[in-house]
């Protein structure tokens, strides 16, 4: 049977102007990688939005994905909540399994 | 006002297409145009103008002063979300902070509203000088600057103000591209046009349709939640800061000489508002305003009363002035 | 049969692009357009073809009497399910729910292959009515009422039928811009059209091209399925429908007066099977339905036999008929 | 250390045409927001799909996902399930932690 | 209260070019479907990335799910760490619950 | 060298656009064309200069030897990415499967970089024969094989390759279009030309503008990371390579007899390297080696350099070989 190690999933659910500057804060953090998808629609407690039916990035929601070893998590979470408090951001942390844990 | 003009501009193709899509999104329907095809007919619009403004200022020379222009330009784009701002503050309730990103909107510019004015004057058979396109890129920063401090004017230490978006705003991906093609145009001149024209002058009315449906659609789907979001004192706000903003800017340009169709071009920006740089850079520096306020305002209010109504003003106005 | 005109069908570009698609996507080839691109050029053609339409009609006056056409179009899409649910449940074994489905294919259209009519038509100087577009818009609708009777027919309270999609079908965005189109080309008329004719004329057939690679593309990895999903039985209906289709649509065009180029479109139109908004609607109304089957009959089979050897035979039908 | 508070992560596959009434019954039930992304290609029981070879919206799949309060998930599941049963549609719920609790 | 099942969603991270091949050994294998989702930008220990910002479809990244009994999983996983084990490609396994347990 | 043709090349606006593109990338600008959009253009450019050429082949007739122009240019493509592996390896510190990685690239071409030479060469005023695109469809293949060859030299059996990526690389999209479309413009003529013309003509070098204006933004990107990734001698080798294979490829061109512009057009496809193509079937095939050295030498060392000097080079080589 195929061996596998725990580590954590990281979701942030982010603004799409936001995404360069978290970005550019993750590449200076103790982050092995991570890696954005794009959102088509959504709705939160203010507005619903379309991605289609926008002028602007603005409204308009990235997700990033970071799997990373449980030790780093406290560290980067402290430094992402500092940029999203005043921000919209949805962040989730949960458990997976992963096959080569030296990656992360 | 010349009101053969004005219905000859709410029969033309380009508000016609924007009026579909306003009743299709009105009526809720699926029609939508995918997001990547509405950057792509927007760079292309932001291309040709650019590159047609940069030749026609190498032919003419630059016939006013470019300076001259941009300085006007500028000083319109700061003092304008000032009245902005003592007028939402005064006839509205919205806070401080809302106040100042609404104003940074109006201070600002609309492109395609600056596009379908040469359109308009084009059919008017008014000419306008090429280095137009350069005030419009001249007219986001400084509203931008302003707001920021009309937001954060007297509250002692606002604490993790976040970092202003300068680089943003500088390097925004629209106005890089205006200048780029201004200059190239400039740089290449009527050769250079003449190689390209096919692709960048003869389509442009019709791209220009396809991209005011969008516009129509986006700006549809936002007027469903106008009740929602805007009182009465806003939406009026929408409606009355347009031509005011308009004729200030006007007066400034038979001021400082600009001929008719160069009046006319700085009246739609001053009285235009920003409803894609603007509301993206205030997110970063104004997390806290609310985005269904300025995006309302300014895209479902403000910018199809300048398609329809403001454009032939605007026109008519700098036939006053000059 | 004018067997130079079907030659000149067969090698015409739009054609062999198709073919060149079909063989792509045969040949297990990466070639793709992407999906937005794919969806622009299809709102370009629509806006076309229903401007066009539109100027076409405010040239000559409703040449023929609109309202007789939409309801002879209407008609038609009403009555044509009802015989292809017949000869579905007589010569396949298809459930009553997957007969009813395509036959809602069937009363429907392919635009494309109208569109594609409309040039083949232009080749041969054949003119045709402006009108013809609204009985294209006219001929979606009833189908699917038609078909959600005849699946539900006899069954004593189907629990939880979903909701009909009529608001989906009535707003359809495709039906909305080629409605739209239209009355906008009628308002404008040639002004309107010679302001973005370099736009929405000039480069139409090299647009249709290109579609039709996207449409060999996505019709090829369709007949990849066919031998998994088709019986012989049902791939015959593939192709035996659209003639007998067409027919009738051509002698209905020739009762009710219409010339040449409108009997050929007019059968064209009974012809073709949809394969954009009626799976869609199927999904919604009658998600128990196999989308395998009629996406592959509409798409994989009925599709390639109109492009090819239909629409040759629907315009020489039309002569003879007129 | 920033602490964290246990939600769940409900996901939802969904084929396109069905989104915008999916949306219209989360809009009506009690959930604090969500999000839509787009599907590339997949496969289940029936047809496999590509995005960039599908005629139309019929056969291309969106995912939907919600985060929110445990406490909420039977209600939402019972309507979801409702509207899924005869449909495509994968559902999965699992567990996450969240940075700020009162907005789910 | 609606029953849920325990299954498992396996979560592949891959290059674009790889995809096909990916999902060809998925059609394959005892899978009972799977959806693919694409990326806007990421990064790893090697380059970091844009999707409008390369010039091939090299480096760019898909996310595939695959939501499985976990009955399934050891032999899925074996053949997937074959193909993977030289390629780029983040592999990651979490425990979700289902709402109709015989479609996996 | 034809200084003036230098200069007119360097200020076309297609070499502007792609500097303007280069600049905002560096400085880090916003300014991006989305994925599908850049795909578009490439497939489109691909679609007209394959038809073209392929028009261009049926008027002439075959004027050179089809098969003598294909069986060079296959050989071009199988010898140079040898040279290019020996100076590497004797040059640079890169491992074997990384040269051998590199040297695939250079022995492939840049279909972009040929569009720009035949740009060029049409702006010069120099014919060139329409049978040029099947020499650049044949310049890919050979590459790959020798590269793979190059790369497991001498390494005893080394434990799972991965299969070699015949089947992706045979039908790669692009060249199924290349070739598809030159076979439609082949059978089509100037008729079928006439019809699309307005598409595929008259806005190419306007929509080559947009595309290297994305090019540039691309190579921009990849630049700003040269000094991470590329020592000294890997970028001397981005330098020299592409003139030597010019060179090679211009007197082959001379010796089999082609005229002025088809051995120019030679010396731009052996001198030019893949960043399409190459890339991905490199993933697939050769894992290991680092994307950073091949991606980066040929996008923004290369690239640039064919496109502003190498191009009026090689045209400049091909009237001294003639
Ligand atoms: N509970 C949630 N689950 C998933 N996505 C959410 C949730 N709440 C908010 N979002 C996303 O975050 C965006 C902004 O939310 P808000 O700031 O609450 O308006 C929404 O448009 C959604 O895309
Ligand atoms: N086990 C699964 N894991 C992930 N996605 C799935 C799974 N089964 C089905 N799907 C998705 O749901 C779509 C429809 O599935 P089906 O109704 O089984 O054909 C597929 O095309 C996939 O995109
Ligand atoms: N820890 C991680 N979490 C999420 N995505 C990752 C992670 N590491 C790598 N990736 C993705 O995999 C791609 C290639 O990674 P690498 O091979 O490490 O350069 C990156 O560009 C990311 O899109
Ligand atoms: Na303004
Ligand atoms: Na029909
Ligand atoms: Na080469």
């Amino acid at each position: 049977m195929t061996q596998t190690y725990p580590k954590k999933r990281l979701s942030i659910i982010i603004e799409a102007p936001f995404l360069n500057r978290l970005l550019d804060l993750l590449d200076g953090l103790d982050v092995p990688g991570y890696t954005a998808l794009p959102a088509l629609a959504g709705r939160g407690k203010s507005r619903s939005w379309r991605r289609d039916a926008l002028s602007s990035d603005a409204g308009r929601m990235v997700q990033v994905l970071i799997v990373l070893d449980q030790g780093k998590v406290p560290a980067v979470l402290q430094e992402i909540r500092k940029v999203l408090d005043q921000q919209i951001g949805i962040v989730t942390l949960s458990d997976v399994e992963v096959l080569r844990p030296e990656l992360f | 006002m010349d009101w053969a003009l004005a219905i000859q501009n709410l029969i033309s193709p380009p508000v016609l297409f924007f009026a579909l899509g306003l009743v299709a999104a009105l009526a809720r329907s699926d029609l939508s145009i995918p997001e990547a095809i509405a950057k792509a007919l927007s760079l292309y619009l932001m291309l040709a103008i650019g590159f047609k403004g940069g030749v026609a200022a190498s032919e003419n020379g630059l016939t006013v002063d470019l300076l001259l222009v941009i300085g006007a330009a500028g000083l319109l784009s700061a003092s304008i979300p000032i009245l902005a701002f003592w007028l939402l503050r005064t006839t509205t309730r919205v806070s401080q902070i809302d106040a100042a990103a609404i104003a940074a909107h109006y201070g600002s510019i609309s492109i395609v509203t600056f596009i379908a004015g040469t359109a308009a004057l084009d059919a008017a058979g008014i000419a306008f000088p090429g280095i137009m396109v350069a005030a419009a890129a001249a007219m986001e920063a400084p509203a931008i600057a302003i707001a920021l401090f009309l937001a954060h004017r007297g509250q002692a230490g606002t604490p993790q103000t976040p970092k202003a978006p300068w680089r943003e705003v500088a390097l925004n991906g629209s106005i890089v591209l205006l200048i780029g093609a201004f200059i190239i145009g400039m740089v290449t001149g009527q050769k250079g046009y003449s190689d390209i024209e096919p692709f960048i002058a003869d389509p442009f009315k019709g791209v220009l349709c396809l991209f005011l449906l969008d516009m129509g659609l986006v700006a549809g789907r936002e007027l469903r939640q106008v009740r929602k979001t805007l009182t009465p004192a806003l939406l009026a706000f929408g409606l009355y800061m347009p031509p005011i903003a308009g004729v200030i800017g006007g007066v400034t340009g038979a001021l400082i000489g600009l001929p008719d169709g160069g009046i006319a071009l700085l009246a739609i920006l001053s009285g235009s508002a920003s409803y894609i740089a603007v509301p993206a850079a205030m997110r970063l520096a104004l997390p806290q305003a609310k985005p269904a306020l300025y995006l309302t305002l300014s895209l479902a209010i403000t910018f199809p009363f300048n398609l329809t109504i403001g454009i032939p003003f605007y026109i008519a106005l700098a036939g006053w002035l000059s």
